[in-house]
């Protein structure tokens, strides 16, 4: 799932600092999930907002409200007549939460409440950590299962490079060489063969050097005769 | 539903008036909305005059009571008892501390007692008509089978006691011994997983080596100490190695080999853990007695980082140290080595008298006493937590010195941590009574103040399921998280943490707790 | 179903009652002093923020539990003075001393202000005491000593000193004993050289206990100064052949340690040092106390007995000699306080009550138990047997309750 | 100038908590009374809003009592408690708000003096601090 972090508080109350009127988006998705933007973490932002603003003397109205998810307009939707009726939205969604608001509704401003980080999983309650950077091409039935893009800090495709030691990555000693999980695995998995044969140079043109992807399914999509109202044009 | 609300107003004999003016309490309270009855009350405690209290109840149809008194648990008897009588929902009855909370604590400063009394009634009245009417059920306990996993000298201890509640016991033994005990002995058999509450467990055991399922009311945790087990580095480099029970075994089989035999506390003494206890110490004080006055000329050392040889243990220190045992204390900044070339020649500086002794060893025993290997699975199985040790770790303290946190699971003997068989054996026999105590029961109570999850809300993020110390968060069939309000204990720790708002504790909603505290706030005092 | 009677209040008695009450069983507990809870009343709760296991607050939960039973009948101020039976039940009486107040006490505590005596007659119950009720000590109250003052009376405004109070004997049959004298500590200032009871600032580990109970600090007896160099002595009157008693009392290291915890906790500029033979921390797998100390640079574990404590005149600071570890210099430490841990000795384990149920003292002064005894009902549990901390009390106690057969022929 | 009558809440477990509270009280301990107690069945059912809202309501001073860590009546309550506390006190340090205002405190059913410490400590906060945006009363 995508994983983000609340901004620092004092860095968002400067943003929503000159508007009179906010409204606080969270989404009941990832972030949620992550702890970072859903009903609790948006109503507790709120509060504390409004305990600033009570200790400055300043006179703003927010408010909170949470979608289910908030990159997809038909949720966003929703809530039109509540954003729009504000100086300025907070999203407390990913990027593409935040996004979407922005897209939808050009003139109106939205501001980004998190930060994102990254495609990652929870390791254990509170803990998450990221194990792909959606490269657009997966090679991991040939590592053990085991990204060496997200996972090695160098994204090495043919075994580890000169600076792992004992198990150690160089860049952070804190961190499993990738390699050398890989290496655990696949001898594991009876496969060591496989750590022998060369990946070629990774062709990176499916990643997001060649700027903004769109994935499409044409069968899932709706042709112009399906779609209803302003879908149409 | 109707909100009328009944306030009474306890004097506590004298003790209210020569603080606080009941008079004027009693005057807020009626001009307050939904306040259909007020009464003072010269004691609660007494139970006189609640007799009045519910005629004036029901004439009112009150459905919903604000009582100013004092401690709860000292007063809710009586008053739950007569508003049960009146028909009123024992949830719906607010008892107020007033007594300990403003009187007591503010007699020297009556104003701002007086106000501050006032204050507490207002919010207890914004509270009360927030309040919904809750319900306690019972269910059945399908089963009243108390299962005692490990059969020792504590398992078996504990199916004498459970079994005399005419509950049936069942023992379950890893290994093949016989033991005699009431209610069913199953050899070779291990607890490997389970699911359910106390009163309703569904346990996952393996007999031999098939798979079975056991239901059980309790469960006591018997799983002993990990006595014949020796692990670390010394006890793998020197020769001779033995742990403790092994060589009193062999000592009252008068089989252990000639030569000098050394004493020693940890088989790893530069590692983390020590994990000698004094039990440990009390049977190794025994045993080289024993050694000594079996075979007077034999050579025995004992080494020690601390020694723990805690209360009557001591005279058997003081016995030992005067029939020739050699006492040697280390530490860890200079721990005994052994040779490598010569594994059997152990070198050892003595802290007490700053000397080097190089020790020729026969045998070489070693006190301590690991947790048992089984403690895993256990913990696992039943979902309970286990000590930094691998023991099994007791809840609470206020839950008595033998249970887990988990409503009836007790544990007991030398699965917490090594101890002598006579405690064992108490241990045994207290945690059996209240297992045997807890499936006599036969009924299992629930509901009234659990949380529930508003699904519609519910990201399913599992964050509740891995809070919960009770297991009673689960994910049901809508994808959804649900609780088990068996298991539910009405902590709350779920609905604090819970990201999406989804869950909520009657009694204890947002809405509740945040209007008490905004009333609070708002007196001026 | 006659009673079962609890002879002492202590963690194991109250332990034991109330496992007896959960079961069903109705108990008369006979306690001497006038709380419930015996020496866990005085002694102080030791975690700060995380819980220390020293098992106080059990017995006082259990003790403030046993007062709201209906089945259980709790007298204090009261001894046992004689018991006749055997298997089939005993005949007990009971005698209850007067307190001279009555039941119609709140516990407002005007009257201990207004007592003219010194060091007052009336008293709370000790230590952090549940049922508020005073008592007035007959020996000191000059209403008794001289007949004149009638202060408390006049301040009272209940009305609830009754100088007319007068010892009640109450006969009880009970189907078993439970004997759970507990135990007492070993009286320090026979210790002379370490200068209990000359020197103000030596105090025991018992007043240091009951000091820190109540007022959750500890004071310099002499100044009422905050001590910031405080000396522990460990095995005071234990495992000592001289003076004392020649066994390890087994829980003073445990308490002592955790009072140690708990006094840098309060305040983290206290230096301390731990003065002992061995450290016997009962269960600390792994070695906590030493860890933890280490970690602190203002503690220091002293493996040395100090062979004499003595005051630096004018300051009411105390010096300290003692040996170093290896014997080979001696050091003198000054302290703004010492405490003593003081050893522990049973109590009452022989005495005619004793005796009359068949309890006998081991060569120790420990009461015995044996299988011949339970047979005849009486059940002797706690500290009174052998050494043992809170938390072992209240397990073995459990125990005895559940031996304890309730119900004719059955549980 | 100190304000005099200074608004502190304390949310109070109804095990260990309330009872260090109550035998405060019958040990004859006198007590600021400002502080305002509101009772939860354990302090993990705490949550950091209903600190804040407290604090927007308010609240010059917040304080969450519970049992020991390791002695929680619900096992591990009182440690997710001093966690949300500590969650909340992160939020008002980033937002330049003293955050000695909040603060966690644990307490035994045998412990007299704990209670009237706390109260002390958190008045004295309070007094020093003054309301939150210097509001008058």
């Amino acid at each position: 799932m995508i994983v983000a972090k609340r901004k620092a508080l004092n860095e968002i109350a400067e943003m929503l600092a000159p508007y009179k009127k906010v409204t606080v988006i969270g989404c009941r998705s990832c972030v949620a999930i992550c702890l970072a933007g859903g009903e609790k973490e948006v109503k507790m932002l709120v509060s504390a907002l409004k305990v600033k603003n009570k200790k400055e003397g300043r006179k703003q109205q927010i408010e909170g409200t949470v979608v289910e998810r908030q990159c997809e307009k038909e949720w966003v939707q929703e809530i039109e007549d509540q954003i729009l009726d504000s100086d300025v939205t907070l999203s407390m969604a990913c990027s593409l939460g935040a996004q979407t608001i922005g897209d939808m509704y050009p003139k109106h401003l939205t501001f980004p409440g998190l930060n994102t980080g990254m495609f990652g999983v929870p390791e254990e309650q509170g803990v998450w950590s990221e194990k792909c950077v959606g490269c657009g091409n997966c090679i991991i039935h040939t590592t053990g299962g085991i990204c060496p893009i997200a996972r090695c800090a160098k994204s090495m495709l043919n075994g580890p490079c000169g600076g792992s030691a004992n198990r150690k990555c160089e860049v952070n000693l804190e961190v499993e060489c990738a390699w050398a999980a890989i290496y655990d695995r696949l001898k594991i998995q009876n496969r060591l063969d496989l750590i022998e044969s060369v990946i070629q140079a990774k062709d990176w043109s499916a990643s997001h050097s060649g700027g903004r992807r769109v994935f499409v399914r044409e069968d899932a999509k709706l042709t112009p005769h399906q779609k209803k109202g302003k879908g149409v044009q | 539903m109707k909100s009328n609300i009944q306030v009474l107003l306890c004097k506590c004999c004298t003790e209210m008036p020569k603080v606080i003016n009941i008079e004027r309490l009693a005057k807020l309270a009626s001009e307050s909305g939904n306040v259909l009855s007020v009464m003072i009350l010269d004691g609660l405690c007494d139970g006189k005059e609640l007799g009045d209290v519910v005629t004036e109840a029901k004439m009112k149809e009150i459905d919903r009571a604000v009582v100013l008194a004092c401690q709860k648990k000292d007063v809710s008897p009586a008053v739950f008892k007569a508003y049960k009588r009146a028909g009123v929902n024992p949830y719906l009855v607010e008892i107020i501390n007033l007594r300990e909370e403003v009187v007591l604590p503010n007699a020297s400063d009556k104003d701002r007692a007086q106000a501050k009394a006032e204050n507490k009634l207002l919010a207890a009245l914004a509270r009360s008509r927030l309040l919904q009417p809750l319900e306690r059920s019972s269910e059945e306990m399908k089963t009243r089978n108390v299962v005692i996993v490990g059969g020792g000298v504590a398992g078996q201890a504990a199916a004498r006691e459970a079994a005399k509640y005419g509950v049936h016991t069942i023992i379950l033994e890893k290994s093949a011994k016989s033991i005699i005990a009431p209610g069913v002995v199953m050899p070779h058999a291990t607890l490997v997983g389970g699911k359910g509450y106390g009163g309703s467990f569904e346990l996952k055991i393996k007999v031999g080596e098939s798979f079975e399922s056991l239901g059980a009311a309790s469960v006591v945790i018997a799983s002993g100490g990990g006595w014949t087990t020796l692990k670390g580095s010394l006890a793998k480099a020197v020769r001779g190695a033995m742990p403790l029970y092994e060589f009193h075994q062999k000592l009252l089989a008068n089989q252990i080999p000639a030569g000098t035999v050394v004493f020693m506390d940890s088989p790893d003494p530069a590692g983390k853990t020590l994990r000698v206890q004094d039990y440990a110490w009390e049977e190794t004080l025994e045993t080289a007695l024993e050694l000594k006055k079996r075979r007077p000329d034999t050579a025995v050392y004992v080494i020690f980082q601390e020694m723990r040889a805690t209360g009557l243990s001591e005279l058997a220190y003081k016995e030992a140290a005067e029939i020739g045992v050699a006492f040697i204390r280390y530490d860890k900044g200079a721990t005994p080595k052994v040779d490598p070339k010569d594994p059997a020649v152990l070198t050892v500086k003595d802290l007490s008298y700053g000397e080097v002794l190089k020790i020729r060893l026969g045998t070489m025993v070693f006190a301590s006493i690991p947790a048992s290997q089984d403690n895993l699975v256990i913990a696992e199985a039943l979902r309970i937590p286990m000590s930094l040790d691998g023991g099994i770790r007791r809840g609470s303290i206020q839950r008595g010195p033998l249970s887990t946190p988990k409503p009836g699971v007790f544990v007991c003997g030398s699965a917490l941590f090594p101890k002598s068989r006579e405690v064992a054996a108490a241990e045994g026999q207290a945690a059996g009574k209240l297992a045997g105590e807890f499936a006599a029961q036969g009924v299992i109570e629930f509901g009234g103040i659990v949380a529930q999850v508003t699904p519609e809300k519910c990201s399913a993020c599992l964050t509740c399921i891995r809070t919960c110390p009770y297991e009673a968060p689960c994910i049901g069939n809508a994808t959804k998280a649900e609780i088990r309000v068996q298991a539910c204990q009405g902590c709350g720790m779920c609905v604090g943490i819970c990201p999406s708002k989804a869950i909520e504790l009657h009694h204890y909603t947002d809405e509740q707790l945040m209007t008490e505290s905004k009333t609070l706030l708002g007196g001026d005092f | 179903m006659k009673p079962v009677l609890v002879i002492g209040g202590g963690p194991a008695g109250v332990a034991a009652a109330k496992s007896l009450v959960d079961k069903g069983a109705f108990i008369v507990l006979v306690e001497k002093s006038d709380s419930l809870g015996g020496r866990a009343r005085e002694w102080t709760c030791k975690g700060l923020v995380e819980c220390r296991n020293c098992g106080v607050c059990y017995s006082i939960d259990r003790a403030t539990e046993l007062l709201t039973a209906p089945s259980a009948e709790v007298m204090l101020l009261s001894n046992v003075v004689s018991a006749q039976g055997g298997e089939e039940g005993y005949s007990v009486k009971i005698k209850s001393s007067p307190r001279y107040v009555t039941d119609d006490c709140i516990g407002c505590g005007r009257c201990v202000a207004i007592c003219p005596v010194e060091g007052k007659a009336i008293f709370p119950p000790t230590g952090s005491g549940q049922p508020r009720i005073h008592w007035i000590e007959r020996e000191k109250c000059l209403h008794f000593k001289k007949g004149k003052c009638n202060a408390c009376a006049e301040v009272c405004p209940t009305k609830a000193i009754d100088y007319e109070d007068r010892a009640r004997n109450v006969t009880r049959n009970v189907r078993a004993v439970v004997y759970a004298t507990g135990i007492e500590p070993v009286e320090a200032c026979e210790m002379n050289r370490l200068g209990c009871g000359r020197y103000p600032n030596v105090i025991s580990s018992v007043d240091a206990e009951r000091v820190l109970n109540e007022k959750g600090r500890l004071a310099r007896p002499s100044d009422g100064k905050p001590p910031k160099k405080i000396g522990v002595v460990q095995c005071v009157g234990s495992r000592s052949v001289k003076v004392g008693v020649e066994y390890c009392s087994k829980f003073c290291c445990k308490y002592a340690t955790k009072i140690s915890q708990l006094l840098l906790d309060l305040d983290p500029e206290i230096n301390l040092d731990f003065y002992f033979m061995d450290l016997r921390t009962l269960y600390e797998p792994q070695d906590e106390f030493k860890t933890w100390a280490r970690a602190k640079k203002t503690v220091k574990l002293i493996r040395s007995m100090p062979a004499v404590i003595y005051e630096k005149p004018g300051t009411g600071n105390l010096l300290v000699r003692v040996a170093s570890e290896t014997d080979l210099d001696i050091q003198e430490n000054e302290y703004d306080l010492v405490i003593l841990s003081v050893g522990m000795r049973p109590q009452d384990a022989s005495g005619e009550v004793a005796r009359s149920l068949g309890i006998s003292p081991d060569q120790m002064g420990f009461a015995m138990t044996s299988a011949d005894l339970e047979k005849k009902r009486v059940f002797v549990c706690g500290a009174v047997t052998q050494p043992m901390d809170i938390e072992e009390s209240a397990v073995r106690a459990m125990a005895i309750a559940a031996r304890i057969s309730t119900k004719e022929g059955g549980a | 100038m100190p304000q005099t009558k200074p608004k502190v809440i304390g949310f109070c477990c109804e095990r260990h908590g309330m009872d260090a509270v109550v035998l405060a009280a019958r040990s004859g301990k006198q007590l600021d009374a400002s502080v305002r107690l509101l009772q939860v069945p354990c302090t993990g059912r705490v949550d950091g809003l209903h600190i804040l809202k407290a604090l927007e309501d308010g609240a010059d001073a917040v304080f969450v009592l519970g049992c020991l860590e390791k002695n929680c009546y619900y096992d591990t309550g009182s440690i997710e408690g001093r966690k949300r506390v500590g969650y909340v006190k992160q939020m008002l340090a980033e937002l330049g708000i003293e955050k000695e205002r909040v603060e966690m405190f644990n307490a035994a059913s045998s412990n007299s003096w704990i209670f009237p410490e706390i109260v002390a400590k958190m008045v004295d906060v309070a007094r020093k601090l003054g309301p939150i945006g210097g509001e008058k009363r």
